[in-house]
């Protein structure tokens, strides 16, 4: 077990870190920013270095005066938390240079992992459903036919040097395959000098569903059950929940050991995620790995009772997990509120500044992590997020019940917050029916 | 004669009560992250204490004892820099990474600077060791050093002031 | 000569009550946050805290619509209360107790007083039904009743204003 | 089920009370006094109402006052919390006669309870072990050493007048017993002019150990295991745990079925606490019964899992009880810790004042109930409790680990916490070893 680790990270994740840390009566060593010089977790922390500006690319990214505290500081191991170097596999690598643990998957698992293609390719190799497509470019209009027609239809064209939904197209049937094919080979040729598309299997009003695994370097690998974070906007999750609320028992194991596979085969260690989407008939479809620990995670900590970054911690130095799969319970719901410093009611506009008074919820089966206090600046440097209020009881009803008055309760004058839209989200038919897909917070009005 | 004013002047003309003085301390505080300036003379003081009306975030960073980290000598020394320059001119030359501080090119042999010399903007005044790498740092701007602020051998931080110097 | 230093008058001709000087001094620490100046000479001192930032408890405190409750009427009026009283001597007449106001003896019957009354102080008023009880209520101070702030009927508690009184 | 109840206390329990109310959809009528005008948890309420003046007196022990809120709040029900009105079984009747239910147990059986020789000859009937003793006064000196060597030295001469510790004398043998009979018996005569004493066994070190139980008005009783309630100073309760650390399973069970008896006997129902004395060799003897929610309730509700002020509500209301004895798991370890506004270097003297500011503990299996928050005020003229921190994990090492770092990150400016002193508690040889008497503290420099 380590002595000394250094966290590259700050806000909520950091201090996620170090109470785990602190329990394990492990010695933290802090980075960070001009920005969050003073902030309230570094308090907590045994030694602290400051690595530059307030702008990220100035400091939480500046891998060689990361790696520099990592060495004053004399740490045995870095953990990433999320975001900011988590996925990068270079940072991953000069840590293993440099004789330092990195918390989390070796530079290789995290590298494959990382490239969608390669992804795509082990789930096939893992017998992991994949989102059927034309392997490959589609050189001819008979060509796309035959594949439509292969994979079902809708389907989605796509070009490959595509993003924004620029050359894509949805099409139902032969004729308008056709046509939209003509459009989208012009639009891409426009838009990225480059007509290449590829067909793809249209996934019409998808949930998005992902399995948290754990593995030591000892080849055991086992999930923690499943989230279901299909409320979100524009790719962004506002509410995830645990266990998810629309899978029948056969499809939530196939689902859960597809993920297990699948890391078994990337010969992946650590904590990572195996993301999914899940069409209205619960057939389910690989997306990408989350090779980090995630926002989400305390929702399968509360349903598991498993500490996921005190696992995170033991497998990276090289502990055996403690137990079976067998032994993963899944009890009671849990359902997390991202709280954000948005303006929900101008697109989510990003809103940083001062904290001026804060009422914090309590009791039972409430959980609120933050590293927030009345008094304190949310900077504009880095992501909105404020808090994680995480609520765990029995029935689903309950802790939509709890999550709810516990929202009320969140009182923050200063600044606003998603908590008000996520009342309502929340308080919405669908939402309690468990009808939301990643489309719905775009097409409702609240 | 202006070159006698600031705080040249005999105490016995000091005036507490000078709105640009205790601004220029404020201003002081602000560059030093200072908590507190509490200056007495014979009858007189003059006492400034940052820290918003929030104090628990302002106390532990702003207090050097605060910002000292536990098996971290550095920032405890670094209530040196809380001495008020005696003079406009003199500016903190601040560590530009984070790594080891040696003030001598090799263990034993005598500091790049000590207090009284003087140095051009390009003179290598320390080294700063990070990832095994020896770091020349220069001074940056030209003007005479007038104290010695981190210790040789002491791991410096971004912005851990190193040396005061004198600008010309 | 004096003149010639800009704040440099003599200590003893400094007034420490000097607004401007004050309204600089908090400028001061409004800009930079400061907790408190403190400066003495002699006798004299000038010392400024800055008070708790924290507005919380004042915020949902103070505002009448804070304290009116939903479907209870009565504080949303207590609004009135809040309005200064137009000469010294008008005071408010409050609710001694927790129960429904009442401002005749029965339904339909006029009520104890109306403004312009002139009442002494065991005049009654009003009267506050609790737990079956119809408790007479006495001016308890002799003037003329300038105002009537609680309805007919409507729910009060302790402390809320029922008329606006113009002592003798 | 209730519509519309009135919470008839203040502060951390008024709010843990608004808390469940609004996870079951009740509506909630407050009542406060002149100095908790404006109080954060009054804006979570559906309605409230000023019932008086700062001092308890004048305001939260006002009934006539309370009732009249009541009614014009048209509330079906009234909740006492603890302390003030709620073991005041004539508040309790006058509700009663409002037609008002009151969320307790009936008057009749609040007041047998209430009067502790009645409460003793209760247990005697219903096989609960009671502290030997001479049922009744001591007439002779060959009448004490009679009493003393049936029920075994060392014994406790007390005052029937007594109180504050005058007149009472302990006895190892014979001797001892009449030298000490003669001084207890002249110091009683002089300080309360009654010189009639008792005997009574005298339990060295002593545990406190205490049973919640629930019963509903159908007649069904269970127990939610025990809390050892041993660190305390005073009588006043720091520390916390369920499930006690020192009990057999045998004596576990023992001392469960006997509290069930007990309140069977008693045709008590709502909750309830039935206390106990342990001696060094498990014996248990009953104390007293507690006729209401206790402060230390949430360490059951975690180790159960059971709102234990929701089930509170639902058997006032005439629900039978949803779950059997089998049905209620006793799972990992809870502790709480009280945080007081006091300072604990100066013999816990209380400390009101304003709280500058709050970093609130969070982080997994944490829970803190507060009613608190920067810029509070905390009033002189009531409990010097500003919050109950409750931690929550699989095994009790890993609790008190939680506990310590929760503690750590609670930082509080303005007003000194027990939260230090506690801290040291935790820390302590004995307190891991579960070695902890009621005199421990008074007795140990920390």
């Amino acid at each position: 077990m380590y002595n000394r680790i250094l966290i590259a990270n700050r806000g909520e994740i950091a201090l996620r870190i170090i109470r785990t840390c602190k329990e394990l009566g492990i010695e933290t060593v802090a980075i960070f920013s001009e920005a969050d010089r003073g902030a309230s977790w570094l308090d907590l922390v045994t030694e602290k270095y400051c690595v530059g500006g307030p702008r990220s690319a100035d400091s939480y990214l500046k891998i060689d005066q990361i790696i520099s505290a990592a060495e004053i500081g004399n740490v045995e191991a870095v953990h990433p938390g999320y975001g900011f170097l988590a996925e990068n596999s270079h940072f991953n690598e000069v840590c293993r240079d440099c004789n330092i643990d990195f918390i989390g998957p070796s530079p290789e698992a995290m590298h494959k992992l990382g490239d969608k293609n390669t992804a795509r390719g082990m789930a096939r190799a893992s017998k992991v459903p994949v989102v059927p497509g034309s392997d490959g470019l589609i050189e001819t209009e008979a060509d796309a036919v035959r594949v439509a027609n292969e994979i079902g239809y809708p389907v989605l064209i796509k070009a490959t040097a595509g993003g924004g939904g620029k050359g894509m197209r949805v099409a139902g049937n032969d004729l308008a395959l056709k046509s939209a094919l003509q459009q989208a080979t012009t639009e891409a040729a426009a838009a990225f000098g480059n007509a290449s598309v590829y067909l793809e299997k249209y996934i019409e009003h998808p949930r998005h569903v992902e399995v948290q695994v754990l593995a030591d370097q000892h080849g055991s690998v086992v999930h923690l059950w499943e989230r279901d974070c299909s409320t979100q906007r524009r790719h962004q999750k506002l509410i995830e929940e645990s266990p998810g609320p629309t899978l029948s028992k056969t499809v939530r194991k196939s689902i859960c050991d597809a993920a297990v596979r699948m890391i078994q085969n990337a010969k992946y260690h650590n904590a990572g995620t195996v993301e999914f989407i899940v069409d209205r008939e619960n057939n389910f479809y690989f997306i990408e790995v989350n090779a980090r620990i995630q926002v989400e995670h305390p929702v399968s900590e509360m349903v598991t009772g498993i500490d996921l970054v005190e696992q995170q911690i033991r497998v990276a130095s090289g502990e055996k997990l403690a137990f079976r799969q067998k032994d993963i319970r899944c009890e009671g719901v849990a359902i997390e509120c991202r709280i954000n410093a948005e303006d929900a009611t101008r697109n989510f506009m990003p809103c940083p500044g001062r904290i001026e008074s804060i009422c914090i919820p309590g009791g039972m089966g409430v959980r609120f992590d933050t590293h927030v206090h009345a008094g304190y600046d949310v900077p504009p440097y880095y992501d909105s997020m404020i808090g994680k209020l995480i609520v765990h009881r029995p029935t689903r009803a309950e802790a939509i019940a709890t999550m709810i008055r516990a929202l009320e309760e969140l009182r923050i004058k200063g600044i606003p917050t998603t908590a008000e839209f996520q009342i309502k989200v929340l308080q919405h038919k669908d939402f309690v029916e468990g009808k939301v897909d990643t489309k719905w917070v775009e097409r409702t009005r609240l | 004669m202006p070159s006698e004013k600031p705080e040249g002047v005999r105490t016995s003309d000091v005036d507490v009560f000078d709105i640009q003085r205790v601004r220029q301390l404020v201003e002081l505080m602000k560059e030093h992250e200072l908590s507190e300036i509490d200056l007495r003379q014979e009858d007189r003081r003059i006492r400034v204490r940052s820290g918003p009306g929030n104090a628990f975030l302002a106390a532990p960073v702003m207090t050097p004892a605060a910002v000292a980290a536990p098996g971290h000598p550095a920032h405890a020394a670094s209530g040196e820099s809380i001495a008020p320059p005696h003079d406009e001119n003199v500016t903190l030359i601040k560590s530009p990474m984070v790594g080891t501080f040696y003030s001598g090119p090799k263990p034993g042999e005598p500091p790049y600077v000590k207090v009284g010399d003087n140095v051009q903007a390009d003179t290598i005044i320390c080294i700063i060791e990070a990832m095994k790498m020896f770091n020349e740092i220069p001074a940056g701007v030209a003007g005479k050093i007038v104290g010695t602020v981190a210790r040789n051998e002491e791991p410096v931080d971004v912005g851990r002031p190193l040396f005061r110097i004198l600008a010309d």
